[in-house]
Protein backbone atom coordinates (compact mmCIF):
# COMPACT_ATOMS: atom_id res chain seq x y z
CA UNK A 1 0.00 0.00 0.00
CA UNK A 2 1.31 3.21 -0.33
CA UNK A 3 -0.29 6.92 1.11
CA UNK A 4 -1.98 9.14 -1.31
CA UNK A 5 -2.19 12.75 0.19
CA UNK A 6 -4.01 15.60 -0.53
CA UNK A 7 -2.43 19.42 -0.67
CA UNK A 8 -3.44 23.14 -0.14
CA UNK A 9 -7.35 23.46 -1.32
CA UNK A 10 -7.89 19.27 -1.63
CA UNK A 11 -10.18 19.44 1.52
CA UNK A 12 -9.67 15.12 1.60
CA UNK A 13 -8.80 13.09 3.95
CA UNK A 14 -4.91 11.05 3.16
CA UNK A 15 -5.53 7.67 1.11
CA UNK A 16 -4.22 4.15 0.98
CA UNK A 17 -3.94 2.69 -2.31
CA UNK A 18 -2.33 -0.62 -4.03
CA UNK A 19 0.01 0.30 -6.55
CA UNK A 20 3.43 -0.56 -7.94
CA UNK A 21 3.29 2.72 -10.06
CA UNK A 22 1.58 5.86 -10.20
CA UNK A 23 -0.56 4.65 -12.87
CA UNK A 24 -2.63 2.24 -10.58
CA UNK A 25 -2.67 5.73 -7.91
CA UNK A 26 -3.91 7.51 -11.51
CA UNK A 27 -6.67 4.77 -11.80
CA UNK A 28 -7.69 4.41 -8.10
CA UNK A 29 -8.14 8.84 -8.35
CA UNK A 30 -9.74 8.74 -11.78
CA UNK A 31 -12.73 6.60 -9.82
CA UNK A 32 -12.77 9.10 -6.76
CA UNK A 33 -15.53 11.33 -7.33
CA UNK A 34 -14.14 13.62 -4.71
CA UNK A 35 -10.79 14.11 -6.28
CA UNK A 36 -11.23 13.19 -9.93
CA UNK A 37 -11.37 17.14 -11.43
CA UNK A 38 -8.18 18.21 -9.74
CA UNK A 39 -6.45 15.46 -11.48
CA UNK A 40 -5.71 17.92 -14.72
CA UNK A 41 -4.52 19.94 -12.50
CA UNK A 42 -2.33 18.69 -9.75
CA UNK A 43 1.38 18.15 -10.03
CA UNK A 44 2.82 14.79 -8.21
CA UNK A 45 5.78 14.62 -5.94
CA UNK A 46 6.42 10.40 -4.56
CA UNK A 47 8.29 11.37 -1.20
CA UNK A 48 8.55 14.59 -1.19
CA UNK A 49 10.27 14.43 -4.73
CA UNK A 50 8.33 15.55 -7.73
CA UNK A 51 8.10 13.28 -10.43
CA UNK A 52 6.62 13.72 -14.05
CA UNK A 53 6.00 9.93 -15.36
CA UNK A 54 2.96 7.75 -14.85
CA UNK A 55 5.69 5.12 -14.92
CA UNK A 56 7.38 6.00 -11.92
CA UNK A 57 7.81 2.93 -9.77
CA UNK A 58 6.26 2.78 -6.31
CA UNK A 59 7.01 0.57 -3.41
CA UNK A 60 5.08 -0.29 -0.03
CA UNK A 61 5.28 2.29 2.20
CA UNK A 62 5.82 5.09 -0.10
CA UNK A 63 4.00 8.69 0.21
CA UNK A 64 2.11 10.26 -3.22
CA UNK A 65 1.39 13.84 -2.66
CA UNK A 66 -1.13 15.82 -4.91
CA UNK A 67 0.00 19.40 -5.24
CA UNK A 68 -2.88 21.57 -6.58
CA UNK A 69 -1.97 25.15 -8.85
CA UNK A 70 0.16 27.24 -6.11
CA UNK A 71 0.27 31.02 -5.71
CA UNK A 72 2.54 32.03 -3.03
CA UNK A 73 4.01 35.35 -2.55
CA UNK B 1 18.53 30.70 4.59
CA UNK B 2 14.34 30.21 4.94
CA UNK B 3 12.25 31.19 7.52
CA UNK B 4 8.70 30.59 7.76
CA UNK B 5 6.19 32.63 9.93
CA UNK B 6 2.84 32.25 11.35
CA UNK B 7 0.85 35.51 9.99
CA UNK B 8 2.99 38.50 8.81
CA UNK B 9 6.58 38.42 8.11
CA UNK B 10 8.51 41.24 9.78
CA UNK B 11 9.75 42.49 6.60
CA UNK B 12 11.68 45.60 8.38
CA UNK B 13 13.50 43.54 10.44
CA UNK B 14 14.21 40.84 7.88
CA UNK B 15 15.44 43.80 5.63
CA UNK B 16 17.85 45.04 8.59
CA UNK B 17 19.17 41.65 9.80
CA UNK B 18 19.61 39.97 6.49
CA UNK B 19 21.88 43.64 5.45
CA UNK B 20 23.60 43.25 9.05
CA UNK B 21 24.49 39.44 8.50
CA UNK B 22 26.19 40.14 5.11
CA UNK B 23 27.84 43.79 5.88
CA UNK B 24 30.96 42.26 6.21
CA UNK B 25 30.86 39.40 3.19
CA UNK B 26 31.84 41.70 0.49
CA UNK B 27 28.82 41.33 -1.55
CA UNK B 28 28.31 44.58 -4.01
CA UNK B 29 24.88 44.42 -4.58
CA UNK B 30 22.02 43.36 -2.13
CA UNK B 31 18.45 43.33 -3.20
CA UNK B 32 15.37 42.43 -1.34
CA UNK B 33 12.10 41.99 -2.93
CA UNK B 34 8.77 42.65 -0.53
CA UNK B 35 5.30 41.51 -1.22
CA UNK B 36 2.91 43.15 0.49
CA UNK B 37 -1.11 42.37 0.86
CA UNK B 38 -3.38 45.02 -1.01
CA UNK B 39 -6.47 45.69 -0.66
CA UNK B 40 -8.88 44.95 -3.25
CA UNK B 41 -12.13 43.01 -4.37
CA UNK B 42 -13.07 43.35 -0.91
CA UNK B 43 -10.72 40.99 0.63
CA UNK B 44 -9.92 41.39 4.41
CA UNK B 45 -6.33 39.89 4.06
CA UNK B 46 -4.87 36.63 2.60
CA UNK B 47 -4.09 32.94 3.87
CA UNK B 48 -1.23 30.89 2.51
CA UNK B 49 -1.03 26.55 3.55
CA UNK B 50 2.72 25.94 2.81
CA UNK B 51 3.92 22.09 2.11
CA UNK B 52 7.49 22.43 3.91
CA UNK B 53 9.42 19.47 2.43
CA UNK B 54 8.98 20.68 -1.00
CA UNK B 55 9.36 24.18 -0.38
CA UNK B 56 12.98 23.52 1.58
CA UNK B 57 14.02 21.42 -1.68
CA UNK B 58 12.70 23.63 -4.11
CA UNK B 59 14.48 26.15 -1.81
CA UNK B 60 18.18 24.63 -1.48
CA UNK B 61 18.01 23.89 -5.67
CA UNK B 62 17.98 27.26 -6.46
CA UNK B 63 20.44 28.33 -3.36
CA UNK B 64 22.86 25.39 -4.82
CA UNK B 65 21.96 28.05 -8.60
CA UNK B 66 22.98 31.33 -6.25
CA UNK B 67 26.07 29.40 -5.33
CA UNK B 68 27.73 28.42 -8.67
CA UNK B 69 26.98 32.28 -9.49
CA UNK B 70 28.80 33.69 -6.21
CA UNK B 71 25.77 34.65 -5.03
CA UNK B 72 23.43 33.67 -2.02
CA UNK B 73 19.49 33.78 -1.33
CA UNK B 74 17.41 35.03 1.57
CA UNK B 75 13.55 34.52 1.91
CA UNK B 76 10.67 33.97 4.10
CA UNK B 77 7.61 33.38 3.64
CA UNK B 78 4.22 33.22 6.01
CA UNK B 79 1.81 30.47 6.93
CA UNK B 80 -1.87 30.98 7.91
CA UNK B 81 -3.27 34.74 8.01
CA UNK B 82 -2.14 37.77 6.55
CA UNK B 83 -3.96 41.29 6.89
CA UNK B 84 -4.23 44.04 4.47
CA UNK B 85 -1.01 46.34 4.09
CA UNK B 86 1.10 43.55 5.64
CA UNK B 87 3.81 41.81 3.79
CA UNK B 88 3.74 37.78 3.33
CA UNK B 89 7.27 37.37 1.50
CA UNK B 90 10.25 38.71 1.34
CA UNK B 91 13.30 37.37 -0.56
CA UNK B 92 16.84 38.44 -1.03
CA UNK B 93 20.30 38.12 -3.26
CA UNK B 94 23.07 39.27 -2.16
CA UNK B 95 25.64 38.95 -5.46
CA UNK B 96 29.60 40.72 -5.98
CA UNK B 97 28.14 41.90 -9.25
CA UNK B 98 24.85 44.16 -9.96
CA UNK B 99 23.80 42.26 -13.17
CA UNK B 100 23.94 38.98 -11.51
CA UNK B 101 22.12 40.23 -8.72
CA UNK B 102 19.28 42.17 -10.93
CA UNK B 103 18.99 39.03 -12.80
CA UNK B 104 18.62 36.16 -10.18
CA UNK B 105 16.52 38.02 -7.93
CA UNK B 106 13.98 38.50 -11.51
CA UNK B 107 14.29 34.51 -11.92
CA UNK B 108 13.66 33.50 -8.51
CA UNK B 109 10.74 35.58 -7.52
CA UNK B 110 9.51 34.53 -10.99
CA UNK B 111 10.23 30.62 -10.30
CA UNK B 112 8.61 31.16 -7.04
CA UNK B 113 5.71 32.19 -8.64
CA UNK B 114 5.48 29.29 -10.78
CA UNK B 115 6.67 26.42 -8.50
CA UNK B 116 6.69 27.19 -5.23
CA UNK B 117 3.98 24.90 -3.15
CA UNK B 118 2.19 27.49 -1.31
CA UNK B 119 -1.46 27.96 -1.64
CA UNK B 120 -3.29 31.03 -1.27
CA UNK B 121 -6.62 31.70 0.03
CA UNK B 122 -8.64 35.19 -0.24
CA UNK B 123 -10.23 36.00 3.16
CA UNK B 124 -13.51 37.76 2.87
CA UNK B 125 -16.82 37.23 4.96
CA UNK B 126 -14.91 35.40 7.41
CA UNK B 127 -14.57 32.78 4.61
CA UNK B 128 -11.23 31.54 3.34
CA UNK B 129 -11.65 31.41 -0.63
CA UNK B 130 -8.22 29.22 -2.39
CA UNK B 131 -7.50 32.05 -5.00
CA UNK B 132 -7.94 28.95 -8.45
CA UNK B 133 -7.86 31.93 -10.72
CA UNK B 134 -4.70 33.47 -9.80
CA UNK B 135 -3.05 30.04 -9.44
CA UNK B 136 -0.45 28.29 -11.41
CA UNK B 137 -0.24 24.48 -11.99
CA UNK B 138 3.42 23.52 -11.16
CA UNK B 139 5.42 22.09 -14.23
CA UNK B 140 4.51 18.79 -15.50
CA UNK B 141 1.31 18.88 -13.88
CA UNK B 142 -1.64 16.74 -15.00
CA UNK B 143 -0.54 13.13 -15.62
CA UNK B 144 -2.29 11.59 -13.24
CA UNK B 145 -5.33 12.80 -15.51
CA UNK B 146 -4.14 11.04 -18.45
CA UNK C 1 12.47 61.33 -3.78
CA UNK C 2 15.82 61.58 -3.92
CA UNK C 3 17.98 62.06 -1.02
CA UNK C 4 22.02 62.59 -1.08
CA UNK C 5 24.08 62.06 2.00
CA UNK C 6 27.78 63.36 2.91
CA UNK C 7 29.36 59.96 3.78
CA UNK C 8 27.52 56.29 3.95
CA UNK C 9 24.06 55.99 3.04
CA UNK C 10 22.30 54.73 6.27
CA UNK C 11 20.76 51.65 4.65
CA UNK C 12 18.85 50.85 7.53
CA UNK C 13 17.00 53.34 8.06
CA UNK C 14 16.23 53.89 4.77
CA UNK C 15 14.39 50.91 3.77
CA UNK C 16 12.47 50.68 6.99
CA UNK C 17 11.43 54.33 6.35
CA UNK C 18 10.26 54.44 2.89
CA UNK C 19 8.53 50.67 3.26
CA UNK C 20 6.91 52.43 6.12
CA UNK C 21 6.05 55.57 4.05
CA UNK C 22 4.48 53.31 1.79
CA UNK C 23 2.57 51.26 4.65
CA UNK C 24 -0.81 52.72 3.32
CA UNK C 25 -0.40 53.07 -0.34
CA UNK C 26 -1.70 49.86 -1.47
CA UNK C 27 1.69 48.73 -3.75
CA UNK C 28 2.05 44.86 -3.85
CA UNK C 29 5.56 44.92 -4.52
CA UNK C 30 8.96 46.63 -2.88
CA UNK C 31 12.14 46.43 -4.47
CA UNK C 32 14.76 47.89 -2.66
CA UNK C 33 18.59 47.90 -4.33
CA UNK C 34 21.41 48.43 -2.40
CA UNK C 35 25.00 49.22 -3.58
CA UNK C 36 27.73 48.26 -1.18
CA UNK C 37 31.71 49.40 -1.70
CA UNK C 38 33.66 46.12 -1.99
CA UNK C 39 37.04 45.00 -0.71
CA UNK C 40 38.61 45.00 -3.75
CA UNK C 41 41.86 45.94 -5.91
CA UNK C 42 43.23 47.27 -2.42
CA UNK C 43 41.01 50.14 -1.75
CA UNK C 44 40.20 51.96 0.98
CA UNK C 45 36.72 53.06 -0.10
CA UNK C 46 35.48 55.11 -2.39
CA UNK C 47 34.44 58.87 -3.06
CA UNK C 48 31.90 60.56 -5.20
CA UNK C 49 31.12 63.57 -7.02
CA UNK C 50 27.48 64.58 -7.64
CA UNK C 51 26.27 67.40 -10.28
CA UNK C 52 23.02 67.87 -8.72
CA UNK C 53 21.06 69.76 -10.74
CA UNK C 54 20.77 66.95 -13.79
CA UNK C 55 20.97 64.23 -11.85
CA UNK C 56 17.45 65.77 -10.23
CA UNK C 57 16.37 66.15 -13.74
CA UNK C 58 17.36 63.12 -14.61
CA UNK C 59 16.00 61.46 -11.55
CA UNK C 60 12.69 63.59 -12.52
CA UNK C 61 12.23 61.91 -15.82
CA UNK C 62 12.46 58.53 -14.37
CA UNK C 63 9.63 59.65 -11.68
CA UNK C 64 7.39 60.54 -14.53
CA UNK C 65 7.98 57.42 -16.29
CA UNK C 66 7.02 54.97 -12.87
CA UNK C 67 3.95 57.20 -12.29
CA UNK C 68 2.39 56.69 -15.84
CA UNK C 69 3.30 52.82 -14.92
CA UNK C 70 1.36 53.29 -11.83
CA UNK C 71 4.77 52.42 -10.00
CA UNK C 72 7.16 55.18 -7.67
CA UNK C 73 10.84 55.22 -7.30
CA UNK C 74 13.31 56.01 -4.38
CA UNK C 75 16.90 56.97 -4.23
CA UNK C 76 19.62 58.12 -1.77
CA UNK C 77 23.30 58.53 -2.86
CA UNK C 78 26.38 58.89 -1.37
CA UNK C 79 28.88 62.73 -2.11
CA UNK C 80 32.49 62.47 -0.98
CA UNK C 81 34.39 59.15 1.17
CA UNK C 82 32.51 55.97 1.61
CA UNK C 83 34.12 53.06 3.19
CA UNK C 84 34.55 49.78 2.94
CA UNK C 85 31.91 47.43 3.27
CA UNK C 86 28.97 50.84 3.70
CA UNK C 87 26.52 51.82 0.83
CA UNK C 88 26.61 54.72 -1.55
CA UNK C 89 23.61 53.48 -3.06
CA UNK C 90 20.22 52.71 -2.43
CA UNK C 91 17.28 52.95 -4.82
CA UNK C 92 13.52 51.53 -4.52
CA UNK C 93 10.97 50.86 -6.89
CA UNK C 94 7.44 50.27 -5.69
CA UNK C 95 4.45 49.19 -7.85
CA UNK C 96 1.30 47.32 -7.71
CA UNK C 97 2.26 45.10 -9.63
CA UNK C 98 5.43 42.08 -9.20
CA UNK C 99 6.36 42.27 -12.94
CA UNK C 100 6.38 46.13 -13.68
CA UNK C 101 8.51 46.57 -10.35
CA UNK C 102 11.15 43.63 -11.06
CA UNK C 103 11.56 45.50 -15.13
CA UNK C 104 11.52 48.74 -13.37
CA UNK C 105 14.13 48.09 -11.05
CA UNK C 106 16.75 46.33 -13.52
CA UNK C 107 15.83 49.30 -15.98
CA UNK C 108 16.45 52.28 -13.22
CA UNK C 109 19.54 50.77 -12.17
CA UNK C 110 21.25 50.28 -15.36
CA UNK C 111 20.21 53.38 -16.71
CA UNK C 112 21.67 55.26 -13.35
CA UNK C 113 24.91 53.38 -14.17
CA UNK C 114 25.01 54.98 -17.71
CA UNK C 115 23.35 58.15 -17.24
CA UNK C 116 23.35 59.94 -13.50
CA UNK C 117 25.94 62.35 -13.17
CA UNK C 118 28.13 61.09 -10.62
CA UNK C 119 32.02 60.68 -10.67
CA UNK C 120 33.73 57.93 -8.83
CA UNK C 121 36.84 57.83 -7.16
CA UNK C 122 38.83 55.05 -5.70
CA UNK C 123 40.59 55.80 -2.33
CA UNK C 124 44.22 54.35 -2.38
CA UNK C 125 47.09 55.25 -0.21
CA UNK C 126 45.59 58.49 1.18
CA UNK C 127 44.94 59.35 -3.01
CA UNK C 128 41.22 59.99 -4.46
CA UNK C 129 41.85 58.68 -8.30
CA UNK C 130 39.28 58.71 -10.80
CA UNK C 131 37.78 55.11 -11.46
CA UNK C 132 38.24 55.99 -15.34
CA UNK C 133 38.49 52.43 -16.62
CA UNK C 134 34.90 51.48 -14.93
CA UNK C 135 33.17 54.88 -16.07
CA UNK C 136 30.79 55.38 -19.16
CA UNK C 137 30.41 58.18 -21.59
CA UNK C 138 26.40 59.25 -20.93
CA UNK C 139 24.75 58.67 -24.30
CA UNK C 140 25.27 61.68 -26.82
CA UNK C 141 29.02 62.21 -25.42
CA UNK C 142 32.21 63.30 -27.96
CA UNK C 143 30.41 66.36 -29.70
CA UNK C 144 32.90 68.58 -28.50
CA UNK C 145 35.88 66.60 -29.63
CA UNK C 146 33.86 66.65 -33.45
CA UNK D 1 29.82 85.60 -23.45
CA UNK D 2 29.21 81.79 -21.89
CA UNK D 3 30.65 80.33 -19.16
CA UNK D 4 32.06 76.87 -19.41
CA UNK D 5 32.24 74.12 -16.80
CA UNK D 6 34.10 71.27 -15.74
CA UNK D 7 32.61 68.39 -13.39
CA UNK D 8 33.97 65.76 -11.76
CA UNK D 9 37.86 64.65 -12.35
CA UNK D 10 38.65 67.69 -14.76
CA UNK D 11 40.15 69.61 -12.85
CA UNK D 12 39.71 72.93 -14.40
CA UNK D 13 38.18 76.25 -12.72
CA UNK D 14 35.28 77.51 -15.17
CA UNK D 15 35.78 79.93 -18.31
CA UNK D 16 34.26 82.63 -20.28
CA UNK D 17 33.86 81.88 -23.93
CA UNK D 18 32.41 84.02 -26.60
CA UNK D 19 30.11 81.77 -28.51
CA UNK D 20 26.95 81.94 -30.29
CA UNK D 21 26.70 78.12 -30.15
CA UNK D 22 28.34 74.85 -29.20
CA UNK D 23 30.46 74.81 -32.32
CA UNK D 24 32.47 78.16 -31.17
CA UNK D 25 33.24 76.23 -27.46
CA UNK D 26 34.12 73.46 -29.41
CA UNK D 27 36.69 75.06 -31.13
CA UNK D 28 37.79 77.38 -28.41
CA UNK D 29 38.18 73.77 -25.80
CA UNK D 30 40.02 72.21 -28.86
CA UNK D 31 42.71 74.30 -28.42
CA UNK D 32 42.98 73.79 -24.77
CA UNK D 33 45.53 71.72 -23.72
CA UNK D 34 44.52 71.26 -20.74
CA UNK D 35 40.62 70.13 -21.43
CA UNK D 36 41.34 68.88 -25.48
CA UNK D 37 41.58 64.86 -24.38
CA UNK D 38 38.71 65.21 -22.42
CA UNK D 39 36.70 66.75 -25.17
CA UNK D 40 35.80 63.03 -26.80
CA UNK D 41 34.39 61.49 -23.73
CA UNK D 42 32.18 64.38 -22.37
CA UNK D 43 28.67 64.71 -22.70
CA UNK D 44 27.34 68.64 -22.99
CA UNK D 45 24.47 70.31 -21.14
CA UNK D 46 23.27 73.64 -21.82
CA UNK D 47 21.92 75.17 -18.51
CA UNK D 48 21.65 71.78 -16.82
CA UNK D 49 19.89 70.18 -20.19
CA UNK D 50 21.71 67.89 -21.86
CA UNK D 51 22.17 68.33 -26.01
CA UNK D 52 23.07 66.41 -28.85
CA UNK D 53 24.14 69.32 -31.43
CA UNK D 54 26.85 71.21 -31.85
CA UNK D 55 24.48 73.57 -33.58
CA UNK D 56 22.50 74.27 -30.19
CA UNK D 57 22.45 78.24 -30.10
CA UNK D 58 23.86 80.38 -27.39
CA UNK D 59 23.09 83.14 -25.76
CA UNK D 60 24.96 85.98 -23.18
CA UNK D 61 25.21 84.16 -19.65
CA UNK D 62 24.77 80.63 -20.86
CA UNK D 63 26.03 77.88 -18.66
CA UNK D 64 27.33 75.39 -20.92
CA UNK D 65 29.21 71.96 -18.66
CA UNK D 66 31.21 69.04 -19.50
CA UNK D 67 30.53 66.09 -18.13
CA UNK D 68 32.95 63.02 -18.26
CA UNK D 69 32.29 59.72 -18.02
CA UNK D 70 30.05 58.58 -15.03
CA UNK D 71 29.76 55.59 -12.36
CA UNK D 72 27.51 56.26 -9.93
CA UNK D 73 26.29 53.19 -7.12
Amino acid sequence: MVRVEFLGPIQKEALEVEASTLRDVAAALQSDAEVKDWLESCAVAVNDTLVKSLDTALKPGDKVSLLPPVCGG
Amino acid sequence: MLELFDGPVPTEELLVRWYQEEAGSNYGAYIPFIGTIRDEDGISGLSFDIYEPILESWFDAWQEKATEAGAILKMAHSRGDVPLHTSSYVAAVFSPKRKVALKMINDFVEDFKASAPIWKYDLRDGKRLYAADRSTPISGSGILGE
